[in-house]
């Protein structure tokens, strides 16, 4: 299973490699640069968000089945680790989708900004568990590689959306 | 059955003197029922098609058709998985692209086009698509029919963006074109389509009569993407359509010229506010065409709060720019105003759908309420006009 | 279509009679006999139970669009009153049920009882309004023509349930 | 990047010291994530699969597989529209028949058994039916697997009701037998499969290796369908199942006996509660085989109110048939207790869903109550051991 992994998420990037230049759809490369140009504008907000969320649970920001969970700034839809899956695994009968929208996470523990990548997890119905819908650094479609409301299942072999899983690429613009 | 009536003749008379009182006990029976189909009634620009993702349920999504006089449901149009609706120029067509499978939500998927006769609203035909139609959030804009309602526009995303030309008549799809990373489908002039792109500008591309591209050419540039990306649930107006920044810009476009136009954007928001009052929620702009009146789910929120419902409906005049009117959304009783959408007659309703699933009428006038329908599904993320 | 109705009901009434010695299936009309031995026990349930109703509304009792209205004793889903049809018409777009189970209801206007055919009206998902479920006089699925639990699409073209109607056929027991 | 993290840190050591703190400025970055896909932990008799009819959106029905222990979901099995399912008995397929559509809820329909293994939850597997399964209210015996696990016994009801004989190894439907108007498919012995039905019997069948019938037997009368009907949902025993009545009767089926026998019914209700107090939900009882307790779901209410769910559980050990306990449910809460079942383990917990949609974990001895699930689904009619 791990080996078809590899082979989708393989694809999927050489597959955004062919399309960028032409068509402008920054995948999950090109919205690693495309998030650092909006770095100027996110300490202020999301200190503002940080503390108006605290008051949801002092933990909330380190658990992976709360929308207040630090990884989770721009996810939109059913959490997986409420599903069957963890924060970045998929539920058991489902498949995660090789293309991904992009979001850019301060970790408060270590004072860092991380790329995140949000996988859907796919071929189940609606989990219908744990909604959440956050929007730090999200854009409207035409910006896809920064874009949470599209079914990102869209290229699974089966396209239904079960959930979502926040997976760490690695530091903001490093 | 004799004794036994005369018992239950016996309790009624010792148990409910007052029921007694107000029965006719000697009158005739009532007839039997007849077993029918209701009609719809005439067309009423006070309908409104309430668009729910049931998203808990994605899979069985529909449009509920509401009448905005009576406060009723008057039907149902099952609309599958992640739809895009049109509506015919003629308005007697409901067209819907939508997702199925031959399992419920797994098994072989087929992309289709269903038509709906909006007087019956019973299904009338389907055009089979390529399964990359654009799966993305409820717009009146993932499919359009042409002005001329000869084509439809059916926008595809893989995550490449493409469109889809149906010939109505033949019902099937007769032409395909790329459109460079741009999404959506604004029709315009008798045979034009626009998209918009992710570098701020319109791609509009023309197509014969046999709906193949004779022309494309990409706008000036009328938003800035990185600093204030307008949504893409715009609002048609008499000469075009109107966007929304997310912080507050009105983008006006007209698509009557022979190329797209962009008079001076002006702000919903003054100084004081900017950034701090926002548009909001999942159709935050309604237009009244004729009346020119604009009227805008408003919230109070900070970078990344775009999806965030209206605490207030905020009332403009989009002629001169200036604000009539804020109405308070009674959120401890409704929750946030998520949708909102305005009749185009002359005394216009306001319909509003709520993060409660409830479905407010507001007279578009004075923002008085006129009645709140609870339980209008699960997710009504999306208003119609018929 | 008034037409194929009556053929659906004549065809379905046919049906019931071939098999009612056989499987002891009692369709519409064996449901009317088997209703009427079951009155003995309705006046007294029947009085508390709308003596309890009465407070959620003077007219209720009158209302279609309320799960109180007097003909829906035995009604079980969503009322096509509420849906776009009315107590006793099904919504545009739908298909009433050729088969149906029975039920005999109390109408406190005129103090008799009446016998009424639930129909279900089918070919669109749940409608979803008006969720209302009475049992007077309902009984197992293995009594069918009593019963309010089974699917009274299942005949149908299309199965698929959407809303319930009401049909007075006429006074219990005549 | 460099001024900007300068900026970054200032903002937070001026706004935020508690959280500097806390942080570890100079430690290794988090390593990336990977991407997997979870694996069932062992399976645990504390699981519970919770039917959701998705009543609102019945197309999509589901059974959610929840772990009482760690109070979390593990999985989904999509069920369609109106399921049977039936799990094997080695555990390891859970077989669900149900209804689908080719356009979603409308279309050609099919109807088919579809096999997912319960280790992994994927389906493995189909087998086309007739399109005439029974579509009637969820219980564990609209199809049931033979015991030694060959055959699949499949209703249907047209509203003729019938039984269609499914070859597990084969895939394929190999008989069908009418039933007499009696429904529902409960398994004894090696190869026989008994029905309920309007005269108060049991209609046995036998079949051979073939699947087909080579016996039918009626049994005596074992309760009156007039007078006090049990309901269809019925806990399966160590020898065979267990009915309740309407009014509180329990009535006992012995299946291990070459024709089904009777031990004499015994009452939930003394004298003064019967009438008052009845039985009701939509799975109005549970059975701890091993330890003989048996949960029911009680209210007060007179006739027509067997679906309305339980105010209180109560508990009765059915050797004695003596009440141990009455548990009541915090109806503000959690409204009424429709749906109870207990695992089978020496240390049970009894699982209750309420009309609220919340799945309640109580200790099966005690009845402490150990955790409240809310939003289990729209509509948990039914549950179902792993």
């Amino acid at each position: 299973m791990q080996q078809r992994l590899d082979r989708l998420l393989e694809r999927a990037s050489r597959h955004v490699a062919q399309r960028t230049s032409r068509r402008g759809f920054l995948g999950l490369f090109g919205a690693a640069l495309t998030g650092a140009t909006l770095l100027p504008l996110l300490p202020v907000s999301r200190g503002g968000q940080a503390m108006a969320a605290e008051p949801t649970g002092a933990n909330a920001v380190d658990d992976p089945a709360s929308c207040d969970y630090w990884k989770y700034c721009a996810i939109d839809g059913f959490l997986c680790a409420c599903c069957g899956g963890t924060s970045s695994s998929c539920p058991p009968g489902t498949t995660p989708s090789p293309i991904t929208w992009i979001g850019t996470c301060h970790n408060p523990a270590d004072g860092r900004d991380y790329m995140v990548s949000y996988n859907d997890c796919c071929g189940k119905t609606s989990c219908g568990a744990c909604s959440c819908n956050r929007n730090e650094g999200e854009k409207p479609m035409y910006r896809l590689s920064l874009n949470n409301d599209a079914n990102w299942c869209m290229a699974n072999d089966n396209p239904n959306y079960h959930c979502s899983v926040s997976v760490l690429l690695g530091v903001a613009g490093q | 059955m004799r004794i036994d009536s005369f018992i239950r003749l016996a309790v009624i008379l010792l148990l409910a003197p007052v029921r007694i009182a107000l029965a006719a006990p000697m009158s005739a029976p009532l007839p039997p029922d007849h077993l029918s189909i209701a009609q719809l009634p005439a067309p009423s620009p006070h309908w409104i098609y309430v668009y729910d993702e049931a998203f808990n349920n994605e899979t069985d999504s529909r449009l509920n058709l509401y009448d905005g006089d009576a406060h009723r449901l008057l039907g149902q149009i099952d609309t599958g998985y992640y739809p895009g609706f049109s509506l015919s120029p003629d308005g007697h067509t409901m067209a819907v692209a939508t997702t199925y499978w031959s399992r419920g939500g797994h098994g072989q998927h087929t992309d289709v086009i269903e038509f709906t006769d909006t007087r019956s609203l019973s299904i009338t035909g389907e055009v089979v698509l390529a399964p990359t139609r654009t799966q993305g959030p409820p717009t009146f804009y993932n499919l359009s029919y042409s002005k001329d309602q000869r084509f439809i526009y059916s926008t595809n995303l893989t995550p490449a963006a493409s469109m889809s030309v149906i010939d109505v008549a033949k019902k099937q799809v007769v032409a395909d074109f790329d459109t460079d990373g741009c999404v959506q489908a604004y029709a315009s002039l008798e045979r034009r389509v626009s998209s918009i792109c992710e570098n701020g500008k319109l791609l509009s591309v023309t197509v014969d009569d046999t709906g193949h591209e004779i022309a494309r050419d990409f706008s000036e540039r009328f938003f800035d993407v990185d600093q204030d990306p307008v949504f893409i649930q715009a609002a048609p107006s008499t000469n075009g359509m109107v966007f929304v920044s997310f912080l507050g810009m009105v983008h006006a476009v007209d698509l009557k010229t022979a190329q797209p136009t962009f008079p001076t954007p002006w702000s919903l928001v003054n100084a004081a506010q900017r950034g701090h009052w926002r548009p909001g929620g999942t159709q935050m702009i309604a237009l009244h065409k004729t009346l020119g009146t604009l009227y805008v789910t408003m919230h109070q929120g900070g970078e990344g709060s775009h999806k965030v419902g209206g605490s207030q409906i905020w009332v403009f005049d989009a002629n001169t720019h200036r604000r009539i009117a804020r109405w308070t959304i009674d959120l401890a009783k409704y929750g946030t105003a998520i949708a909102v959408q305005v009749s185009q007659d002359e005394k216009p309703l306001l319909f509003v759908s709520t993060e409660t699933s409830t479905l407010l009428t507001l007279d578009g006038k004075t923002g008085r309420l006129l009645h709140a329908e609870a339980k209008m599904g699960q997710t009504p993320w999306y208003l119609i006009n018929p």
